[in-house]
């Protein structure tokens, strides 16, 4: 076993002992077979298994669904970067950012499978698609990718010294390679697409007035602003997790210079961002609200929802760690740089946990009552299970797998 | 060379593309949303023709018209019958889903000895022994829920063929004796705390004819009738004779205190007016109206044979005691019976549908057929100003083993006529007598009974008989007999029970699951275990809304969820069907 | 040829405030008639299924000045760009040109309930239950609605099953067009006060025409420009103010709905935040 | 070195091709519907012709525009309570079904899921298609033929009453209503 272990490691890098990867994966199989009894319960059981309710009909997994396609998003934004507009510097972590975007995109098609009623049905979408329905779009936009994704995926595993043995391998390898701009294009393309749908999805509820917004053509101003926030804060994750793989395998993975200029990339995005963003809100707050007969600052004295959500997600977790990624001083050190992605990472959740669980919380008729929701333990198993299944599949590729070229170099 | 694996691969790949391009994936994909469809112990609907049966509601004393949509025989939907001269084409909620009652828990299936289950022989056997060996002076009395049936007649008759027998009927059975209420004409009602919007009377008759009287409701509770009345006066639990009296002042003019004025001037502006909810007080100011026995008044109807009220039985003087109690109506308070019985050697048969009423303390159960189960009959309706009679024919085939309560009382008395031979004689009777007219509910007509050739077969299509009125000249008994008032507290509060306990909201009646379902989900009917309190009592009192705490009175304590609600009279505790007393409440 | 089509309705309904007594009977005949199964004991207000629901509201006051009243919530089929429809991903709901009702068919719908974070009057409900009936009483269902399966939305759609029987009469007797009052809903026959009148909007004949426009009426969230179709009414400026007004800024406890409130015992753990 | 040899593989492949193409196209139609024949062998013919009986003695329109459909058992023994011919057949109805007085477990050819809506009335009153157009010749046949059934989801699989699409197109061309409670409920 410890000899086909090693046979599978990609040459010229040093990889943890049978022992310690062993140790290193059972809490996580733990994890995952609780998270998936969870979830079995949910799809055995019925949806009563969840705390949500007729007026929480969406909780904790479509924020984490929103929350991880918003992170996964370094995929293809990397992709972007390297393939179109040939930023080689990139070529160092592309591999581990297109793992890391299948894990989300897979990680969150799994979870709305459990979240909807009748997953038997989930083909009726395509078979009978409502066109006016920005959750269609999401729909085939993230299936689409899911595949594009998983095609990206194949040429770094059959680069895993076992398998190259097979000549044909190779050539399927070498053929994909050749078409790696092409998918980075569609990739592209549709990330943004859905990415923006995301936004949309809220953007369109004109019955609730604290997430509708106006917007250009049919696409509300949330459209737009997703698309960027998620491309500033896929940068940010790749950084993020890059930093943290190399501290668990006490490894340097990537030469000094890569983190800083994902972190550029990072602040360099968020500043529009964030422009865009108060514009959106201040508009929003004149005219679009009040003009649907909601004056927006009620919706903040609705506790704990206060003004303070507002000034987190924009300048908090936005202007803050804009400027420190686009001092180049701050950039260079660690602690800032790594804070600033952090923070990055948490205000994107925070703008997903707002139009997720904040739009349901208020109320919108006269005599309505505020109400407040907490996920039921099933509910709370089946997004570890997502966690579970994310890092597991991760750190085999990370094994076996080249997701840092670099690394060889580095390491002798 | 033989045929190899990768032969076998290449062409399980062929095959595998070229089904592709039949139907057979796609279909069978097709099939996987049928079975989704056919969710598997989700029931599918009876099919079959669709008819329209006719009864009459018996749940509640309004004897309301009933119109049932049937597939083939089975009721799928009750509604009313338009032009019903009682219910005016209307049901209650109860009374809409009456038809599900027969599918609850807690019926009484069989007959029940001691608790375990006996043949109906042998039940009969045992309670004929106890009757014969009652002596003298232990009394043998039926509770009678609804006086002035065939059945009651039947009781009667079983009764006065024993040494010492007692007709009885629960408190307020009978609520004005011998009177109805001419809603039709009356212009203003004073209403002590009866619920004059919320099932009173037959409602459909009351809601009919709403638009054209005032409504006053003096209550301390802000009830549903009161949040719908044109004047609510709150009134302290008990100061109800003390405020009818002071009207009755201002009514001759007397100045007395502002509310009691502005009440009098809407009485006087608006007459006929009448005063409603009992005690003596409301008598004499009905007398003072003028309103008894003039129309828009109290209108004295023909059939009435008083009934022993089970208040005035002696306590500890009742030997055996059978209890009938109806589909419909919430059980009495047992203790009020319990006063009444000789202590050890008694014994209580209880004549029910339900095992969670009075079954619960009776020695022998012999079942009843629910609602819509069995051959039946409703009286005058509440309130009429005329006799009444009709029969709630069944819509449901009944269980074996269930007994009419009549059917027991008849098979006690070796009597060989049925319950429906007895209905068929009332029947017999009212064309015998040929008063009155027919209202027959398919047609929705209205004939003289004497221009009707087969009343009993009009009556078991569905149809009521209405007397004719009498004419008030001829009043009968001129003075009011009125049921009694809404009880005072029995204590004042003391630094042990600072607060006022009030009877608030009825209990929720024996009801279908579904009824149940929608009023605990819309929150319309308070719970069970509600505790309604004005938010700073509740404050003063260390609770907060939706808290479970424990109520503490004279008579006991009981768990209580609590609501705040601005509308109850701060000091007060509104909790669902408890007797008006001093109490305290606390955390649990 | 479009002639096939009878002329095109836009039912609608006025609910006069002042007569409802919120006795439920509505919410009752509503559930009988469309096979909504009784609750599970866990069910709570926040999961169960009530087509039509009786919300009691109040003027805020404090005894004894306090007045409340009762407004019955039913999907108010909007009519312009309906939030629900346009959501769906896979055509479960639509407006049915013919009658202007908002079609939801449960076989269709895949559950991800995003109509249901789209409807601001909370009146479309999911099955988080399987369905079930007591034994025997599943013998009472109306053969005129199929039952749903769990995991679906529904919603009302005006006793559609009603709809088809009246047509299917009119039809026997060789009519396209139905005549006004042929076709009623079971919340409007039930209510013992006569206080819902249904009828087609479009016809300026009809009774619920003619209440829709007058000065009484009143629609719920109309700013949000979706032309809901059921109208409101009453005299009484305070059910006004507390039924049509904005949003208040925030509101003291007392103010909260009894809908609101945790269900009695053994309905489950959630508990409604304090306002 | 045949050409079978040299070409093996493309070979095999196209043969797996072909087999599953006849396999979806000829078979699964057969294989994918069960043939139930029916309780007793009626025959409309007789019914018509010797009997005199008209359609709508057994399958009308009620008044409230239900339709009778399949009539019940007490229809049949209204003139079969004796025999009425001398066939085997109706010996057999007879002493199995008209005595006992049980109702014939008729196979429908047109079972339908529990959703879906279809008036008699409105197809025959205003829209006045024939019979034959969706129950083809029945009403002249001389014995029933067995009911399709989709052994899967176990509705109908005659042709007419298949799948939604035949209703819809038929809808689209009349210009009927084409919303989904127009057909379903």
């Amino acid at each position: 076993m410890p000899k086909v272990d090693s046979q599978l490691m990609p040459r010229g890098v040093r990889r943890s002992t049978p022992r310690q990867f062993l140790l290193w994966i059972l809490p996580w199989c733990a994890l995952l077979a609780f998270g998936l009894y969870g979830a079995g319960l949910c799809l055995v059981k019925g949806l009563n298994q969840t705390n949500m309710d007729n007026r929480f009909a969406f909780g904790l997994w479509i924020f984490v669904d929103l929350t991880v396609i918003a992170l996964g998003a370094g995929a293809f934004f990397t992709g972007f970067l390297l393939y179109i507009l040939k930023k080689r510097e990139l070529k160092a972590v592309i591999n581990s950012a297109v793992v890391i975007g299948f894990i989300c995109y897979s990680g969150a098609v799994a979870a709305l499978l459990v979240d909807v009623g009748q997953p038997a049905r989930f083909w009726f979408t395509f078979w009978h698609p409502n066109v006016h329905s920005m959750l269609t779009e999401v729909t085939f936009c993230i299936s689409c990718y899911l595949t594009v994704l998983f095609i990206e995926y194949i040429p770094i595993v059959l680069k895993n010294r076992k398998l190259r043995q097979v000549p044909s391998f190779l050539v399927f390898e070498f053929e994909l390679h050749k078409l790696m701009p092409v998918l980075a294009g569609v990739a592209t393309f549709l990330s943004f697409f859905h990415q923006g749908s995301l936004g949309g999805l809220y953007g369109v509820l004109r019955g609730r007035p604290f997430a509708f917004r106006e917007g250009f053509a049919i696409w509300p101003s949330t459209f737009f602003l997703f698309i960027l926030s998620a491309a500033a804060a896929g940068p940010a994750f790749i950084l993020l997790t890059t930093w943290l793989v190399s501290k668990i395998s006490g490894k340097p993975l990537v030469r000094p210079e890569v983190l800083p200029l994902l972190g550029r990339i990072s602040g360099i995005l968020l500043v529009p961002y964030i422009l865009l963003k108060s514009i959106d809100t201040l508009v929003w707050i004149d005219s679009t609200s009040p003009a649907r007969g909601f004056a927006a600052y009620q919706y903040y004295a609705w506790k704990p929802f206060g003004p303070w959500i507002l000034f987190a997600e924009i300048v908090a977790f936005g202007l803050l760690p804009a400027l420190i990624l686009l001092r180049r001083r701050l950039r260079e050190s660690p602690a800032w740089l790594l804070s600033a992605a952090t923070l990055v990472c948490l205000g994107i959740a925070l703008n997903r946990f707002v139009f997720t669980i904040q739009t349901l919380a208020l109320p919108t008729l006269p005599f309505d009552p505020f109400m407040s929701y907490l996920p039921s333990w099933q509910e709370t198993a089946t997004f570890l299970a997502v966690v579970a299944y994310g890092v597991l599949l991760y750190s085999f590729s990370f094994r076996y797998l080249t997701l840092f070229p670099q690394e060889k170099d580095l390491s002798c | 060379m033989g045929f190899t694996r990768r032969d076998l691969l290449t062409f399980t790949g062929g095959s595998a593309a070229g089904l592709m391009f039949t139907p057979v994936p796609w279909s069978l994909l097709r099939d996987t949303a049928v079975l989704s469809e056919n969710w598997p112990g989700v029931p599918q609907p009876l099919h079959g023709e669709i008819r329209t049966r006719y009864s009459t509601c018996t749940l509640c004393p309004a004897g309301c018209g009933v119109r049932a949509r049937c597939v083939g025989d089975r009721p799928v939907s009750l509604a009313g019958v338009s032009g019903h001269p009682a219910s005016r084409g209307v049901l209650c909620p109860t009374g809409l889903v009456g038809h599900h009652l027969a599918f609850c828990r807690d019926r009484a299936a069989e007959p029940l000895a001691n608790g375990r289950p006996v043949a109906i022989e042998r039940a009969l056997a045992g309670v004929s022994a106890a009757i014969a060996a009652c002596g003298a002076r232990e009394s043998v009395a039926i509770l009678d829920p609804r006086p002035g049936r065939a059945a009651s007649l039947v009781y009667r008759r079983f009764l006065a063929g024993l040494p010492s027998g007692v007709h009885c009927a629960p408190p307020n059975a009978e609520p004005y004796g011998a009177f109805g209420i001419d809603l039709e004409n009356t212009r203003a009602i004073l209403s002590f705390g009866a619920p004059v919007l919320d099932g009173w009377l037959s409602p459909g008759r009351v809601l009919a004819n709403r638009s054209h009287f005032q409504l006053i409701q003096v209550e301390p509770a802000y009830s549903r009738t009161a949040s719908l009345a044109d004047l609510w006066v709150p009134v302290l639990p008990g100061s109800e004779d003390g405020f009818a009296a002071a009207v009755a002042r201002a009514l001759e003019g007397e100045t007395s205190d502002t509310h009691a004025t502005e009440v009098a001037r809407i009485l006087l502006r608006n007459k006929p007016a009448i005063a409603v909810g009992g005690g003596a007080a409301v008598a004499t100011l009905n007398a003072k109206l003028g309103s008894v026995g003039r129309p828009g008044g109290f209108l004295p109807r023909r059939d009435f044979t008083p009934v022993t009220g089970i208040a005035s039985v002696p306590d500890r003087s009742i030997g055996v005691l059978l209890i009938e109690e109806t589909a419909g109506g919430e059980p009495l308070p047992w203790d009020l019976l319990r006063r009444k019985l000789i202590p050890q050697d008694s014994v209580v048969v209880a004549l029910t549908p339900w095992l969670d009423g009075c079954a619960r303390h009776a020695d022998y159960v012999i079942p009843a057929p629910m609602y819509l189960e069995s051959l039946d009959e409703a009286p005058t309706p509440a309130g009429s100003t005329v006799a009444g009679f009709s029969l709630s024919p069944a819509l449901l085939t009944a269980p074996p083993k269930l007994t009419p309560p009549a059917e027991f009382v008849l098979r006690l008395a070796h009597d060989s006529a049925t319950y429906p031979d007895i209905l068929k004689q009332r029947v017999a009777a009212i064309k015998k007598d040929g008063r009155g007219t027919v209202f027959t509910y398919p047609d929705a007509k209205s004939a003289r009974v004497r221009d009707i050739p087969d009343l009993w077969k009009a009556m078991l299509g569905g149809a009521v008989w209405l007397d004719e009125p009498l004419h008030s000249g001829t009043v009968r008994g001129a003075d009011l007999q009125v049921c009694a008032g809404p009880p005072g507290p029995a204590l004042p509060p003391t630094p042990e029970y600072p607060l006022l306990l009030i009877a608030a909201d009825n209990p929720p009646p024996h009801g279908s699951p579904l009824m149940s379902k929608l009023y605990r989900e819309s929150g319309l009917r308070r719970p069970a275990n509600a505790a309604t309190v004005h938010p700073k009592t509740g404050r003063d009192q260390g609770l907060e809304d939706g808290a479970r705490a424990i109520v503490t009175s004279p008579s006991g304590k009981f768990p209580v969820q609590v609501i705040f609600d601005a509308a109850v009279m701060p000091g007060a505790i509104e909790v669902v069907g408890q007797a008006i007393s001093p109490a305290s409440i606390r955390r649990a | 040829m479009t002639a096939i089509t009878p002329k095109p309705a836009r039912y609608g309904m006025a609910i006069d405030l002042d007569r409802c007594t919120g006795c439920g009977a509505c919410m009752i005949a509503c559930a009988v008639e469309n096979n909504v199964p009784p609750a599970r004991p866990e069910a709570t207000p926040r999961t169960g299924i009530t087509w039509m629901r009786v919300y009691q509201i109040s003027n805020g006051a404090s005894f004894p000045d306090t007045r409340a009243a009762f407004i019955p919530i039913l999907c108010q089929q909007c009519g312009k760009d309906t939030p629900c429809a346009a959501v769906c991903p896979q055509e479960a709901v639509e407006t049915d040109p013919a009658t202007g009702i908002v079609d939801q068919m449960p076989q269709r719908c895949l559950g991800c309930r995003y109509c249901m974070a789209a409807c601001p009057y909370h009146a479309r409900y999911f099955n988080w239950w399987d369905p079930q009936w007591p034994a025997g009483m599943e013998k009472t269902l109306n053969p005129d609605v199929a039952t749903r399966m769990r995991g679906v939305v529904e919603k009302c759609n005006f006793c559609h099953g009603r709809l088809h029987t009246a047509r299917a009469r009119a039809a026997a007797g060789g009519r396209r067009e139905l005549h006004p009052g042929e076709y009623v809903p079971a919340c409007v026959e039930a209510c013992p006060a006569a206080a819902i009148v249904f009828g087609d909007l479009d016809d300026p004949a009809s009774e619920v025409a003619r209440l829709a426009r007058d000065g009484q009426s009143f629609r719920l969230l109309e700013k949000l420009g979706t032309e809901p179709k059921i109208y409101y009414r009453t005299a009484r400026p305070w059910v006004r103010q507390a039924a049509a007004q904005q949003r208040p800024a925030s509101e003291p406890p007392e103010r909260r709905l009894r809908a609101g409130l945790p269900a009695p015992q053994g309905s489950g753990q959630k508990e409604p935040a304090h306002a | 070195m045949t050409v079978f040899q040299k070409h093996r593989g493309q070979i095999l492949f196209v043969a797996g091709v072909l087999v599953a193409l006849a396999a979806g196209w000829r078979a699964f139609p057969v294989l994918r519907f069960q043939r139930v024949p029916q309780p007793v062998a009626f025959s409309h013919k007789i019914h018509t012709d010797k009997a005199g009986a008209k359609c709508e003695d057994c399958h009308f329109l009620r008044d409230d525009g239900a339709w009778a459909g399949i009539p019940a058992m007490d229809k049949c023994s209204g003139c079969h309570a004796q025999p009425m011919g001398t066939s085997a057949e109706e010996k057999r109805f007879i002493d199995g079904y008209v005595t006992p007085g049980r109702e014939v477990p008729w196979q429908v050819y047109s079972r339908q899921p529990e959703n879906v809506y279809f008036s008699h009335a409105a197809h025959i009153k205003l829209a006045h298609l024939d019979c034959r157009q969706c129950h083809g010749a029945q009403g002249e046949s001389e014995t029933l033929g067995p009911a399709r059934v989709d052994r899967i989801s176990g509705y109908s699989g005659s042709p007419h009453f298949q799948d939604m699409n035949a209703c819809e197109d038929c809808h689209r061309q009349r210009g009927a209503a084409n919303s989904c409670l127009a057909c379903h409920k």
